[in-house]
């Protein structure tokens, strides 16, 4: 199991997000978790980030365990983020933002560079020297998982994947990443596209109320598709 | 016996904080030498920093007065204070005993019979040294001070008893760091000598950027209150050729102030500026008028009469007050010349101020 | 006024332009671009005066004492941020000028404990004084010495921010401190090693200011006041705009000193005049940013962003 | 349909404040018994700096402009005062007009400047005007430029002269509790709503039809004008006009008392003022180096309490009611939504 | 096709960054009670567009007019205040004010001047009545004394909406409302601007086609600042070019 988490409970403040949650990724595995606004998927990225620290629990990225540690730490481990609202640095050029956190710790054979990334993104190069600020919103969220990329991960955490961006980059993104799942990437995403992800996934969680609901994979998900849908919202 | 309180006001604090720590520490100095008596009588001082901000000064004064029931207050080191201090301790009929700052107004129509000062006033520091520069002979100078009142009046009392020409008067903005601007200016304009007045931090950077320029020593460089125990340990032997006018100088040659050297050198190792002589003197004033009420300060009358009497041996020499109650004491050409740590202040020769300042005609005091 | 002295008062400006950078330079690393606004940038230039006055006077080196003070202002530096200011990061600009507002009083209180109340001494090295004549004006050696050490600074601080990838770091850490953590760097040793380096910039300030100005507690006030009017008028958080604003800024108060009263002398009578010209001249900075920042609010270079 | 309000309930701090009100008004009783005059001095500066540090929060806090030049306005009614008995006029209502006119005056014409910037860039021009007007004040040589004036004559109210030092308390009471019931009124009503929301997205009050702008300086004017009062009050107490005052350190005297007592809260300044001064006052009894912990603690308390010293109550109440509060928590008590 | 009858109308509109041309002689009419979606790739100028039209970028050339008057150079605010409401790609809220506060902002816009110094808000039935209705209306109704940081994002989205109807908009420009929302909250919004529909000019930028799909009039797809074509629904999906610059094979009818 690369990323394993036992019953982790986050809090912001006083009030309590999540509520045990568990979830399991494994080397090469490519798991969504679905859920409606507010549930507590992002909170659970945050947590297994290093973010923000887990009250309880256990987060465990192959065999180590990282509840706690500082994000810097997880990062290096191998965990690449493209977050919530992409947070991509606004004061930076686009070439900029891809190289300034780039590493390969993990020794990937075949590193990601800018010009693997222009080649999945050919719009970041046309853009290459422009301010993130200026960039338009898809532009953005483009350069986030390039620049996730550049850290050459053993798992890509897409925390809301295609968000704004166009029908045909939408498709773009989900094929590069059946393409990273056929390198041996381990992915764990949240995406509202359902139907994009039941092809691509291999199993998926559903988030209510800071737990896992339910959790199988694409062909029980889309057996249970209609009741799943009423119930949980999906 | 009930110990006599003493207020003492001093800016201890801050960038200018040196000049009331050596009032404060010369006064105590006098006091233990009397073996923590004055007059006779056992005195406890209550130490006030005014932090060289006019209200605090006034608070501190208020508190002196009103909580601590002081029926003396001495020190105070700069005008600004002395001059949001001076109504409200004159008008509690409590007696101030200035000790360094002595701003004009309260020289002359604001005097006060409860005022006494063991120092000078402005002008009088600066006609001195307007008679210095005419004695030495300089027809051309050039005049420089900071763009304040203390700075105006500098350069107001200069003129009085210089007779010469001034080629140019400039006023550099307060607490200026770089003078090099300035420098270039005078070099331009050749004249025989410079006169500045340059108080504490700012008269170390004039002087260092001026011996830096090569010109101590060639261009003739007066000064007064800005080469003097305070500053001249920043600067030793970088002042070397300055010449000054000044109140006093640790090599005055009196038995009072021979002492009084050896004791401050031995108690505080370093030499005792002017600050420090005037308020030791301020402390031998209190001396002698406490001992003449026989330890009775309730009578104010008796008291004013003590103090007015100047029965004391000051470090400077000859001492008495004139009508406004600013002494009639000497004022002396002080050399900067290498020295033990690297350079020290030697009074070189007495200076016969031609004219007493005009304030004491403005004072009704009589 | 003679063409030889508007030369040499234009060099002078430069020079008080330079060493105004030499402030500058650090206060933006820490105020511009990792956004926490330092006041006591002031007190770690006075402390760097100190060390080097000492470190000079004990060993009598100037070279010596500029090796040693590297060291001193980074640990220095280090330790003020870990023992102040590292929790302050995330907070808004009012808590950050708080702190240290507070640490102001500390060291300069420190300093007066520890070196006392006076001034202390320094001087310019044997090799470095003397004064070169220009246009039969003597003109400091040492001036030059500062003049070359602040563009090198410049050269030094420009390349560092924008060609390395340090530099990257360092600007995507101050708009989104979280995200460069999340995406693999330590951030927090990042800022700290920053803090240390604009600390070490202020000591070097000092360092070379402490031969020609005065070495004393409180020094670093004005010039810090001076300096964050340079940073505001180049554009904040932007290394060109602050060595274009500091140069400006010296040539405008310098010729301001110089050219104002005579100019005010020429058509005012001449007490008029040497009452306004210093009372303008002292207000001419402050003018200045009045007006640029009426017209460019952002000042002269921005830097781009959000 | 009209909601429900969240229940009222009194907190903490403005319990402590109403208390600490009441012992404000009993000083002046036992400054007279127990014959300590000086407490009485104490106590008005004491409110005087409250006051202007009220005015202060109303921009600092509420509007979220950190103006590092307040002491300016402070400075003002110092000098309009002081300059006008210098030429006799010691009718202390046209003093109080002339005050409130110039500050007016003075804070819309910087403050129109100063609104066009934001951040650091604020806090800077606001802090450069105020150096302006300080090195005018120094070079005023006839109003004694930098060594200042002493006040020819204290401000006079019909018969009544504020030299008398229980009326001039009386008058700083009044004042501040005026101040701070008008500051609780203001930040609730439309206006202050307004200049709350400005501060935290100045670009969607815009999208709402707010011409922010001009309510931002109007805010900015009237702090202004309550810190000329203080000002005014503060010239009558020390009996002495100095251009010391408008320095820049009084500037961060002031704004340490908003911050320390607690930012966008109605008794934060207040008890920032309080604090601050005595802890001042009694450090300095204790040792002539009382900077080297003064400056530290002013840090500590930063670092430990996000909301200063009112912050550090809420968290203790919510502590013991054992209801979520204090820091982590967003608190709508900066949107002026306590104690409504 | 233009004229008075128009609620907004656009003429070549022009605005430039650098070498870039974001918006490129740009036209666009919209009639009361149309909702108009503008779709188009990243980075083809959308946000652009609706920031001019709202006054928050200044355009380089043509002019935009409003009911018949010309608000080209007119400021952000004057025109809020005619009623052109904008909601934000990025939720833009005040999260320290509660749910109901944020909403009682926009009432207060649209209620004459603010400079009134006494009375609380909270107190004034004129602003809370109206403010709580539009939180009802969009689902918020148990949220009122929410502080708005503690919101989930989608209903961060929700309460951006109840902002703008509050203010008594007449043309509502909406810049990827169902941006982070999942499907079950995109339907739940789409339901909701149905709703709306017909009462309001609506101009939607939006990735979500299911959503274009069902709400749209009309659609205006825009290709590198440029309209590349403007028609009804069935047009637009049948459109070759479109479908190869945007829309791939999503435009499928599923
Ligand atoms: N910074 C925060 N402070 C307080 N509460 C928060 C904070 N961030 C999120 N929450 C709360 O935590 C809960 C879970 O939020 P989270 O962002 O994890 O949900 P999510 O499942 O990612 O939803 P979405 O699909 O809208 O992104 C929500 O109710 C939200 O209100
Ligand atoms: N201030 C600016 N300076 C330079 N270029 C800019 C600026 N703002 C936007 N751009 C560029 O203009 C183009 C249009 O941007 P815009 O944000 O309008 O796109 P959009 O259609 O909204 O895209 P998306 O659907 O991805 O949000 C983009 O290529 C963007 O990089
Ligand atoms: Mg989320
Ligand atoms: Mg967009």
């Amino acid at each position: 199991m690369l990323l394993d988490v036992q019953k982790i409970e986050s809090f912001y403040g006083a009030s309590q997000v999540l509520f045990g949650m568990d979830l399991q990724v494994g080397e090469g595995e490519f798991v969504t978790l679905l859920g409606r606004n507010g549930m507590g998927k992002s909170t659970t990225v945050k947590s297994i980030m290093g973010l923000m620290a887990p009250a309880r629990g256990s987060i465990r990225l192959a065999g180590r365990e990282i509840a706690g540690i500082a994000s810097y730490k997880v990062a290096r481990a191998g965990i690449g983020l493209v977050p919530e609202g992409r947070q991509i640095f606004p004061n930076l050029s686009v070439a900029e933002n891809l190289l300034a956190t780039a590493h390969n710790l993990q020794k990937a054979s075949q590193p990601w560079t800018l010009e693997r990334v222009y080649a999945l993104f050919p719009r970041l190069r046309e853009r290459a020297g422009n301010l993130g600020a200026n960039l338009s919103g898809g532009e953005q969220q483009m350069l986030a998982i390039g620049r996730a990329l550049m850290t050459n991960p053993r798992l890509l955490i897409l925390d809301e994947a295609t968000e704004g961006l166009a029908p045909l980059i939408r498709a773009e993104i989900w094929r590069c990443l059946g393409e990273l799942k056929r390198t041996g990437l381990s992915i764990m995403c949240i995406d509202k596209n359902l139907g994009s992800l039941l092809p691509l996934a291999d199993r998926h969680y559903i988030v209510e109320k800071g737990r896992v609901v339910w959790s199988g994979n694409s062909q029980e998900l889309a057996a249970q598709h209609a009741a799943l849908q009423s119930h949980m919202g999906i | 016996q009930e110990p006599l309180k003493i207020g003492f006001i001093g800016t201890l604090s801050g960038p200018a904080g040196a000049l009331g720590q050596d009032q404060y520490d010369a006064f105590m100095l006098a006091i233990k030498q009397k073996g923590g008596k004055l007059g006779g009588v056992p005195v406890t001082v209550i130490r006030e920093d005014d932090q060289l901000k006019p209200d605090q000064g006034v608070q501190a004064a208020t508190k002196l007065i009103k909580s601590d029931h002081v029926p003396i207050i001495t020190g105070v080191t700069f005008s600004n204070v002395m001059m949001a201090i001076h109504k409200p301790i004159t008008d509690a009929k409590v007696f101030l005993i200035g000790s360094n700052a002595g701003p004009a107004p309260i020289a002359g129509k604001s005097c006060s019979p409860f005022f006494f000062s063991t120092s000078w006033d402005n002008d009088q520091l600066h006609e001195a040294g307007g008679q210095l520069t005419s004695d030495l002979g300089y027809k051309n100078v050039y005049v420089m001070a900071p763009n304040y009142q203390a700075g105006r009046d500098a350069v107001s009392g200069f003129k009085r008893d210089y007779t010469g020409k001034i080629i140019d008067e400039v006023y550099t903005q307060v607490n200026q760091p770089d003078y090099s601007a300035e420098i270039a200016q005078l070099q331009a304009a050749k004249p025989d000598a410079v006169y500045v007045f340059y108080p504490g931090g700012m008269g170390v950077n004039f002087v260092k950027q001026y011996r830096q320029a090569g010109l101590l020593g060639k261009l003739p460089l007066i000064s007064v209150s800005t080469i003097d125990g305070s500053t001249l340990p920043a600067l030793k032997s970088l002042a070397i050729g300055a010449i000054t006018s000044a109140p006093y100088a640790p090599n005055l040659d009196n038995p009072q102030n021979q002492q009084f050297v050896q004791a401050f050198v031995a108690a505080y190792k370093r030499q005792p500026s002017m600050y420090a002589a005037q308020s030791y003197d301020a402390a031998n004033l209190i001396d002698s008028a406490v001992a003449k009420v026989k330890g009775n300060v309730s009578d104010a009358d008796a008291l004013r009469a003590a103090f007015k009497a100047a029965d004391f041996k000051s470090v400077r020499g000859a001492f008495k007050f004139a009508s406004n109650q600013f002494p009639d004491a000497g004022f002396f050409r002080v050399d900067v010349v290498k020295g033990a740590d690297g350079a020290e202040l030697k009074a070189v020769s007495p200076i016969r101020i031609q004219k007493r300042a005009n304030f004491a005609a403005a004072c009704p005091l009589k | 006024m003679s063409l030889a002295l508007v030369i040499i008062q234009s060099l002078n400006g430069l020079q008080l332009g330079v060493l105004l950078f030499l402030m500058a330079a650090g206060l933006t690393l820490v105020f511009g671009i990792m956004n926490f606004v330092n006041l006591a940038h002031g007190s770690l230039y006075m402390m760097g005066a100190f060390f080097a006055a000492s470190l000079y006077n004990y060993t009598g080196s100037f070279l010596l004492a500029a090796l040693l003070l590297v060291p001193a202002m980074l640990a220095l530096g280090l330790l003020v941020e870990w023992v102040a200011l590292k929790k302050l990061y995330q907070r808004d600009h009012l808590d950050q000028v708080l702190a240290t507002f507070g640490l102001i009083l500390f060291f300069n209180e420190l300093a007066r404990m520890i070196w006392g109340a006076s001034p202390y001494y320094m001087e310019v090295p044997d090799f470095l004084t003397g004064a070169v004549n220009l246009f039969g004006i003597a003109y400091p050696t040492y001036r030059f010495v500062i003049i070359s050490a602040g563009l090198l600074v410049a050269l030094g601080c420009y390349l560092l921010i924008h060609r390395t990838r340090v530099g990257m770091l360092i600007r995507a850490g101050a708009t989104n401190r979280a995200m460069v953590g999340a995406l693999g760097v330590n951030i927090v040793l990042l800022n700290s090693l920053l803090f240390a380096l604009g600390a070490v910039l202020a000591g070097i300030a000092g360092l070379l200011a402490g031969p020609i100005l005065s070495v004393q507690a409180g020094m670093g006030e004005p010039i810090l006041i001076l300096t964050m009017v340079v940073i505001v008028i180049g554009g904040i958080g932007s290394i060109r705009g602050a060595f274009y604003a500091s140069l400006i800024v010296g040539v405008v108060d310098t010729l301001g000193r110089t050219v104002l009263p005579s100019l005010l002398r020429s058509f005012l009578d001449r007490s008029t005049a040497d009452v306004a010209g210093p009372a303008l001249a002292s207000m001419m900075i402050y003018l200045l940013m009045a007006v640029v920042l009426a017209i460019r609010p952002r000042g002269l270079f921005p830097v781009k962003n959000a | 349909m009209m909601p429900t309000h969240p229940r009222r309930r009194w907190s903490l701090d403005a319990l402590l404040a109403i208390a600490l009100l009441i012992v404000l008004a009993l000083v002046p009783v036992y400054a007279a018994l127990a014959a300590q005059p000086f407490a009485l001095t104490l106590a008005t500066r004491i409110l005087i700096f409250a006051l202007a540090a009220v005015s202060l929060n109303l921009i600092l806090g509420y509007a979220g402009l950190v103006s590092f030049g307040h002491a300016l306005y402070l400075g003002l009614g110092v000098y309009v005062a002081g300059i006008m008995s210098f030429h006799g006029i010691d009718n202390g209502w046209l003093q109080l007009l002339a005050t409130l006119a110039v500050c007016a005056l003075v804070g819309a014409l910087t403050g129109s400047i100063a609104l066009r910037t934001s951040g650091i860039a604020f806090i800077m021009i606001t802090l450069a005007f105020a150096q302006m007007f300080f090195f005018l004040i120094v070079s005023l040589s006839r109003y004694g430029g930098d060594d200042g004036m002493t006040l020819a004559a204290a401000s006079r109210y019909g018969t009544l002269p504020l030299s008398d030092a229980r009326l001039l308390y009386g008058a700083a009471f009044v004042l501040l509790c005026a101040a701070l019931y008008g500051c609780r009124r203001l930040v609730h009503s439309r206006f202050g709503q307004v200049v709350c929301a400005s501060r935290l997205n100045e670009r969607r009050m815009k999208a709402l039809g707010y011409p922010t702008f001009r309510y931002r300086l109007t805010a900015y004017v009237i702090s202004a004008m309550v810190c000329g009062i203080a000002g005014l009050l503060y010239v009558n107490l020390t009996q002495f006009a100095s251009p010391s005052y408008m320095s820049w350190t009084t500037s961060g005297d002031l704004i340490a008392m908003v911050v320390l007592g607690g930012m966008a809260t109605l008794t934060g300044p207040l008890f920032g003022a309080v604090g601050m001064i005595l802890v001042e006052e009694w450090l300095k009894a204790m040792t002539q180096h009382w900077m080297v912990i003064f400056g530290p603690l002013i840090v500590l308390i930063v670092i430990l309490s996000r909301q200063g010293l009112v912050g550090l109550l809420r968290g203790a109440e919510a502590r013991w009611r054992g209801t979520p509060g204090g820091p982590g928590s967003a608190s709508p008590s900066a949107a002026g939504g306590e104690t409504q | 096709m233009a004229g008075a009858a128009n609620l907004l109308s656009v003429r070549r509109l022009l605005k430039r960054y650098g070498g870039l041309v974001a918006t490129d002689h740009f036209d666009l009419d919209v009639r009361p009670g149309e909702l108009h979606a503008i779709i188009g790739p990243n980075g083809a100028g959308k946000s652009t567009l609706i920031a001019q039209l709202a006054g928050e970028i200044r355009p380089d050339g043509g002019s935009i007019h409003f009911d018949g008057r010309d608000i080209t150079g007119m400021r952000v605010e004057r025109r809020a205040l005619l009623g052109l409401a904008r909601s934000y790609q990025i939720t833009s809220v005040f999260p320290e004010f509660t749910a109901l506060q944020n909403v009682m902002l926009t009432a207060q816009a649209h209620q004459g001047h603010s400079f009134r110094f006494w009375t609380p808000t909270l107190r004034q039935p004129e602003l809370v009545e109206p403010a709580a209705q539009a939180l009802e209306r969009v689902g918020l109704g148990s949220r009122l004394h929410t502080p708005v940081a503690d919101l989930a994002h989608g209903e961060q989205r929700q309460l951006e909406l109840a902002m703008v109807l509050a203010g008594k908009p007449r043309l509502l420009l909406l810049d990827e409302p169902m941006a982070g929302m999942s499907q079950s909250e995109s339907r739940l919004m789409t339901d909701l601007l149905l709703s709306l529909k017909g009462q309001y000019g609506i101009v939607l930028v939006e990735h979500d086609m299911d959503a274009v799909f069902a709400l749209a009039d009309r659609i205006t797809v825009l290709v590198y600042g440029r309209a590349i074509a403007c028609g009804p629904i069935e047009e637009i999906r049948a459109n070759p070019e479109v479908r190869n610059a945007y829309l791939g094979d999503e435009a499928m009818p599923s």
